[in-house]
């Protein structure tokens, strides 16, 4: 399971050092967050942890922050590299 | 004495006015030494293009009378005095013109550079192509000269002059040089012809194409005579066209006529006060109505210069292309040292136009 | 719903979203397609919480929706209404509550198997990895946020001499609560410890760092969140955080060098700057004066214009010196080919003879059309979205309108500081003919390409070309 | 009647000889009557740069006795019996020249437009800098048009001739655009000066540097005058650098002086047969040792060509930036149609050589 | 040893292996990174096989020996002393052979199983998969090299209109067994029926296709092998099996489109043409003799000049035309940057006027000494390694020297089929000036980039840029 | 298992992807050998089946052939692909 596990942890690492070899310069911001966007995933730990059953209040109330935190990772990092991305769907629209 | 057993090629000075070319430059005559020719240049032949007797001499040339030579090579057809100087079955090369009766009662061989065919193994030889070059040069120089303004876009602390705009009429060799030069300098350019084909290169040197709709495609790559209405609807199609122009260069020649009228008075003064005709045509009547060969005048505020004889305005250079193409020539005549004229050769056939009855 | 439960079903859920997740970054890298990439990326998420909510057994429903309502009501909003001037330091922001869900997470877990007892040992270490990248992550995250939202100060901040001491303490710290937690410890203190030195770490090392340098800093924290839910996804064996979190660390990681190269610093330098070392902070070169030009490359510079509706260049004797008629010539080609209108502006004593800029623009074959004269061109700025000056300095100096004491003061301009944004190429700060500065560089909507003309015009083709 | 109210400016037709420039085109004439001023021209002021009175009186001028003008424009200094025409008081604006004691006694306000200082503010009206330009691409021409030689090189079926080598001392604004020029027709230019900081302003035309060593840096950015063995060196370096040139192009002056002699006739000699000097000096003694000011002469088979005036060779383009010049400089002395001479303007100081005693 | 032993260890090292095939893969992706890459995968795949090796209870050693002694004895000398020309069809048989390998294994896999009784369904599913494909490729790629070697005719060989039955037939039968096997058949005839068929399938599809089309056909079925290599991984869980299979797999077809796209084919119409369908077969385009002409693409002329010691530019009224002059300029300067000697052949009467050439490469500021006169250059294409023909034509005609009927006999041409290889750009294949055939098009180092000289030589631009 | 499998084949997948975008024509034919040589791999799987004690004699027999096809793929594979990558060594050793 560790070893599969290693594997595509060495995949996903070339897939991400691959797929980004040159980027313009201006991409880099919405890049960055688009990126950061998708760590949000970690909110799929804090579902897992306390949703098969995390039990004292401390806890509950740690993971329901963790919860609240990725959701703001996610929400929040897809919309704002939308907007960012907006510059450029603006292109030349009077003309057309 | 082996060297005495040579045949030898004579360089007369040129005797027409205003010619400042020469038959042989020095580079050539060294040439003609190493292939085995003996050349001999009348002193002061070079004189014309500012090259010096010991030039000459340096090369390897004699100092003499060139018309005791087996071979003579002139620019210019020779004087009725000339002719009588050739001894009988003397080759003579050089433009010689339409009127040959004089040459053939002197019982020469007559070889006229400007016969010999365009077909690509002559390129070499054609000194059409060559001289029509140096004018083509020239005569967007002399555009510029006479032109009261500027050819190039210019902007300025004191305003902008925009760039001068230039029409070719016939963009043959010389057209298409006039395009060039004149679009080098900064001038937007317009090219237009009878021969549509032309089009295509008109573009190739960066100038417009303007289109009259007006077709006459000749014979061997050159342009037939017009109708009278073909000859009449251009006349009043160009009368429109050249109006925008400042400067208007003509070439249009159809072999063995008189130029075709292309700019008449009317369209002269229609165009813009200061404006140029450049007419190299002139010797062959003039594409211009008010053209006056050989002289610039001004008209309703418009400079008509129709030069003659464009080509002696840059000596060296016109001389030196031209004695290459004599060179190539020679090449085909003489064979180690020995006139061999081979009258099956299409070249050989086609230039010669006086024959020594044999 | 039984087959919906089935974990090999959630497990190709998971990997549907990564796929999505790959397709959607690749799409993210090429400024057509980055849009569709990032609601593909969007897509795989959803996919990803869903089949994660249909892991069987899974309860406490309320206090998930509960988070989940709570992240939202944040998240939204502040995505919203931050302003466009305001992103950067909003990214830093929801990196920063990664860092910390990540943080938290592994806190729990600490808790919920007391201490790692009987969890194989790359449970532990995985987990214990996620937890000090994470709170690094997320401190670090909000003190990049206050500096650059200005509620701490934005100059480097250090405690001076004794900031390499402690940046190694704090690493002893943390490192000594981590092998005592692996090695069987089982006290909560030490985890806290754990998550208390890697905090106090991540604030001390992004405070001493410099304003100009944390889009770097950001991008490299974004990075290490990622590697932190790798972490988390090997210790809880979840494929989908392995390959998102992975690729997150692969991928910034590339994007922080990149980043760095752009604004011509190096990583270690910066981090260095961090522990004290001696990594000098970005500035502008040359000037005296204490005002900034902003810099760009050529990449932005060509983005910029092929987003543009009309650009207008503007050479002066810059462009002769460097012989560059020939590239911008070819540049504008390019722009062209992309819809641009481009257009010449000629100033009347642009170069240094009468019609220089005529001379060498025609000798690089430019229609005459293009070329517009000052008084042409000058109503024109205001409907132009890049001005592109390339060497010309004097003859774009507000100066001459402005200041009465100016040798150039009455001489007419090109108003190039009235067109949206303005790019000025050119080799140093060094003055023009006049010999006075030109207030343009330092203009917010002026961004400055250093380096030869020639060289520049020609990488910005090839960024053309490359788009 | 308020049309009478405005002060009027008059156009006099230039009475020096070869002097085809008027000192306001049509053009301008219009702007400044929008500008609230009146013109009045003499017949055939523009004849020389074939721009007919017609033409001005379209532009709103009228025809008449511009000496009668409250100010009077003119290009060329005003000879004696122009200057008694003048009324006292007068604003007379031109070249005028160095002798201005005439002037003075004629109680006129004499502006010079080569006097006007050459600061940023000015550049509108610096007749010198566009009058340089002219003369700059008009000598690029003429030595194209003198040498026996083509400037650009050329593949032919005869032959390949090299590009001209042509060498311009004193890149100012004329020797710059003189190199642009014979660039632009494909010659392989080599600029030279005394002042060093000149040779990056060369090479941004196309043109090599000629490095001889020898600096002299004056004031405002002139040249000043080199010492004597500094002189000696430069021209012996000179001599030597000038032999390997078709077309040497000369413009070097120093403000005030006789213009320094670049081209000896050691020089001259040693050059190619064939190749040309032009000498834009010509008027201050000119810097070929060999010239003829306002000839062409051939001197040891090179040609040596010392223009006078070179500007009304391009009469309309000449005048039309020389009057955009007179323009500007009148936007500066008349405010809403009256004369507002401000003294304090540095400018209006520099400009004025002679002053009404008021 | 134990440890060594450990599967672990053995897993650790299938990921070393694989993550060295792919830094070798991006590698071999760049002319200069390409030597390299291609020993890094060949070190991994060394660590591949010891580490399959160390599994424990690996015996029947001497079988195993004696295999890799036989496949070293075959392919070590016809690796080495196969010509440079023969190479494509050497690769043919390399890929066919894993694929037979592949196939080979999946019947013994069937056989020790009893056909695959107790299996899970994926592993038969997996294994048939990896049978079909791989006995398709053994026998495709068999096909494609007997037509590259010429043993087997280069043109369709095909049976008519029962070609679209016949393989329809075969994909039947393959899948008839197939399908039987997984229900639950054991019978070997079943797979023996499935590996015939499959076999035959493999034939009758390459048959019919035409030799200039084989590379895209190898290269097509060298990501099928990928595939099977991939799903028999699957089969034996093995971790190196799966990853090299698939990245050959999908890098396989990508090359294969990317190849395809180079020759202007579809991949669809090239498989068309094999199962019977109307994909017409690549054959130089006008000229109605039936000497063919090479064409190549831009990337391939960037290489090849790049890699040039000297080129030789041949300008004629083509680039005039095209007005091509000012992307030639750049090319040459894209080439001199890399080392390249360039020079500039000027025939006396190429264009239309005397000098034509000569204005037009002015423009584009050619300095004169790069331009060579015919006399000049003549000598040097003996020791050029390319010349690039730019819209000439007449003037590089051999028929000037060697056909005495020809209207240009007699006139003195370049000599650029001295050179070790010529490039010619032109739009198709018409004639010059005077009109006649060009004997150079049909010349063996000949190769023709087709298109309007400016698009194709700023296309040579972009991919120089690119190298 | 085999999710985990199908995983590692995805992310393969988008390995071979990304990393062949954009390759000059020229690489084409020793990147098709190159990538040839790498599913030579197969060579393990014969390896595994015969090594783990095949025992039949036609299966041992299948298995030797499979091996030694293996082999080739792999040796020829590599040995070709460097010699056709020799052309892009022998650049300007002349000159320098
Ligand atoms: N046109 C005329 O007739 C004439 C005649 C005489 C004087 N002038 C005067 O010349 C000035 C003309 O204005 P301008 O704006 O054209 O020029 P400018 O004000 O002289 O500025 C030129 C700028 O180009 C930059 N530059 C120089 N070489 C470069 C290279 N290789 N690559 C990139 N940039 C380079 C320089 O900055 P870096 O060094 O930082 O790169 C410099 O600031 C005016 O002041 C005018 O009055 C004009
Ligand atoms: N120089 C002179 O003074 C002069 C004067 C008159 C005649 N000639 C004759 O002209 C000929 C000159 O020879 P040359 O080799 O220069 O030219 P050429 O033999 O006429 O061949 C030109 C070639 O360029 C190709 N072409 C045309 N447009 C193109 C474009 N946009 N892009 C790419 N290719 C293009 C044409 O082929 P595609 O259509 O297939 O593209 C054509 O085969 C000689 O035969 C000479 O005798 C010369
Ligand atoms: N085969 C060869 O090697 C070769 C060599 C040299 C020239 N040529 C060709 O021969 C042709 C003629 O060359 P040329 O320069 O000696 O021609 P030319 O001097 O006889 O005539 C000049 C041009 O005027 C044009 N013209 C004639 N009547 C006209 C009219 N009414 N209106 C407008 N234009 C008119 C002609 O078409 C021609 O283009 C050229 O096309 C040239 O390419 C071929
Ligand atoms: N600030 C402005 O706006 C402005 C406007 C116009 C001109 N200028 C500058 O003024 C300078 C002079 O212009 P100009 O053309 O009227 O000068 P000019 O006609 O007085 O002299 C021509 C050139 O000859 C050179 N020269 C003098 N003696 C020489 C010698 N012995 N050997 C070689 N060269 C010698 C001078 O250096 C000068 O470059 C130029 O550099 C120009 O850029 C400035």
């Amino acid at each position: 399971m560790l070893v599969q596990n290693l594997a595509i942890l060495v995949l996903a690492g070339f897939v991400g050092f691959a797929v980004i070899s040159k980027v313009p310069n201006t991409l880099h911001t919405p890049l960055m967050s688009g990126t950061n966007a998708i760590h949000g995933i970690v909110l799929l730990g804090a579902l897992i942890v306390l949703g098969l059953g995390a039990t004292g209040a401390l806890d509950q109330i740690l993971l329901v922050i963790a919860i609240a935190f990725g959701t703001i990772n996610v929400v929040g990092g897809f919309l704002v590299t939308d907007r960012m991305l907006g510059m450029f769907k603006a292109k030349k629209e009077p003309e057309e | 004495m082996a060297e005495t057993q040579n045949i030898a090629v004579g360089v007369p000075r040129e005797s027409a006015p205003g010619e400042r070319r020469v038959a042989l430059v020095p580079k050539v005559v060294g040439r003609l030494r190493a292939a085995g020719l003996d050349v001999v240049v009348e002193p002061g032949a070079g004189g014309g293009a500012l090259m010096s007797d010991w030039l000459y001499e340096e090369a390897g040339a004699t100092l003499g009378d060139p018309w005791a030579c087996e071979i003579v090579v002139k620019v210019a057809a020779p004087t009725p005095d000339e002719i009588h100087r050739l001894k009988p079955g003397t080759v003579l090369i050089g433009f010689l013109g339409t009127d040959v009766e004089a040459l053939s009662t002197a019982d020469v061989h007559g070889f006229a550079m400007e016969a010999i065919p365009r077909i690509s193994r002559a390129q070499s030889m054609d000194a059409l192509s060559s001289q029509s070059s140096v004018a083509g040069y020239l005569a967007a120089l002399l555009g510029a000269q006479h032109l009261t303004r500027f050819y190039p876009m210019l902007t300025t602390a004191a305003g902008t002059v925009p760039p001068a705009k230039v029409l070719v009429l016939g963009a043959g060799v010389a057209g298409l040089q006039a395009l060039a030069t004149a679009r080098r300098l900064g001038a937007q350019t317009t090219g237009y012809d009878v021969r549509p084909e032309v089009a295509e290169q008109v573009r190739s040197v960066g100038a417009k194409w303007l289109d009259l709709g007006i077709e006459a495609i000749g014979e061997g790559g050159y342009a037939r005579a017009l109708t009278d209405e073909e000859r009449a609807e251009q006349v009043r199609r160009l009368n429109e066209a050249v109006i925008g122009y400042d400067v208007v260069i003509t070439t249009a020649q159809v072999p063995g006529r008189k130029a075709p009228v292309l700019v008449t008075g009317d369209s002269v003064t229609a165009m813009r006060a200061g404006s140029v005709v450049v007419d190299l045509a002139g010797e062959s009547g003039g594409n211009c109505e008010l053209s006056v060969p050989g002289e610039a005048v001004v008209r309703h505020d418009v400079t008509i210069v129709a030069p003659l004889n464009l080509p002696a305005g840059m000596p060296e250079h016109a001389s030196e292309l031209y004695a290459r193409n004599v060179q190539a020539l020679l090449e085909l005549l003489v064979d180690q040292g020995k006139l061999r004229l081979d009258f099956s050769d299409e070249i050989v056939a086609a230039a010669c136009v006086t024959r020594k009855e044999s | 719903m039984s087959w919906l439960q089935d974990p090999a079903t959630i497990q190709c859920l998971y990997i549907v979203a990564f796929a999505l997740f790959i397709y959607g970054l690749m799409g993210l890298t090429g400024p057509r397609t980055a849009v569709r990439g990032n609601l593909i990326a969007a897509v795989g998420m959803a996919i990803a919480v869903l089949a994660t909510a249909l892991t069987p057994g899974m309860g406490n429903w309320w206090l998930i929706l509960l988070g989940i309502a709570l992240g939202t009501a944040v998240g939204v909003p502040a995505a919203r209404k931050v302003k466009m001037t305001a992103m950067p330091q909003m990214v830093a922001l929801f990196n920063g509550v990664g860092g910390g869900a990540v943080a938290l997470v592994a806190w729990v877990e600490f808790r919920q198997s007391n201490g790692f007892t009987g969890e194989p040992l790359y449970v532990s270490i995985a987990t214990l990895f996620a937890a000090v990248v994470g709170s690094v992550s997320f401190w670090g995250s909000n003190v990049a946020f206050g500096k650059l939202q200005e509620i701490l100060p934005g100059r480097p901040i250090t405690v001076g001499r004794m900031q390499q001491p402690l940046n190694l303490l704090l690493v002893l710290i943390t490192l000594f609560c981590g092998v005592a937690v692996v090695a069987g410890g089982t006290s909560e203190l030490l985890m806290i410890g754990l998550l208390v030195a890697s905090a106090l770490l991540g604030v001390a090392v992004v405070l001493p760092i410099g304003g100009a340098d944390m889009p770097v800093v950001i991008s490299l924290l974004n990075a290490f969140t990622g590697l932190s839910a790798a972490a988390t996804g090997i210790a809880l064996n979840n494929t989908a955080l392995i390959v998102a979190g992975m690729i997150v660390g692969a991928s910034g990681s590339i994007l922080t060098n990149l980043m760095a190269k752009a604004m011509n610093r190096s990583i270690p330098a910066i981090v260095a700057g961090g522990f004290g070392g001696d990594g000098t902070t970005a500035s502008a070169s040359g000037g005296p004066t204490d005002k900034t030009v902003r810099r760009t490359s050529a990449s932005d510079a060509a983005i910029q214009m092929s987003y543009a509706r009309q650009v207008v260049v503007v050479p002066g004797y810059g462009m002769a010196v460097a012989q560059a008629q020939h590239a911008v010539r070819e540049m504008a080609k390019e722009l062209e080919a992309k819809g641009v209108n481009v257009y010449y502006a000629i100033h009347p004593v642009a170069g240094r003879m009468p019609g220089h800029m005529n001379v060498l623009l025609a000798e690089a074959d430019v229609p005459y059309e293009q070329l517009k004269e000052m008084d042409e061109i000058n109503g024109e700025f205001a409907r132009t979205d890049v001005a592109l000056v390339i060497g010309a300095n004097d003859v774009t100096n507000p100066a001459a309108h402005t200041d009465p004491g100016s040798p150039i003061y009455g001489m007419p301009i090109l108003n190039v500081n009235e067109s949206r944004s303005v790019i000025v190429l050119k080799r140093g700060m060094s003055h023009g003919f006049a010999g006075v500065d030109n207030e343009l560089y330092y203009d917010p909507r002026t961004s400055m390409l250093f380096g030869d003309a020639k060289k520049s015009v020609s990488q910005v083709v090839e960024e053309l070309r490359a788009l």
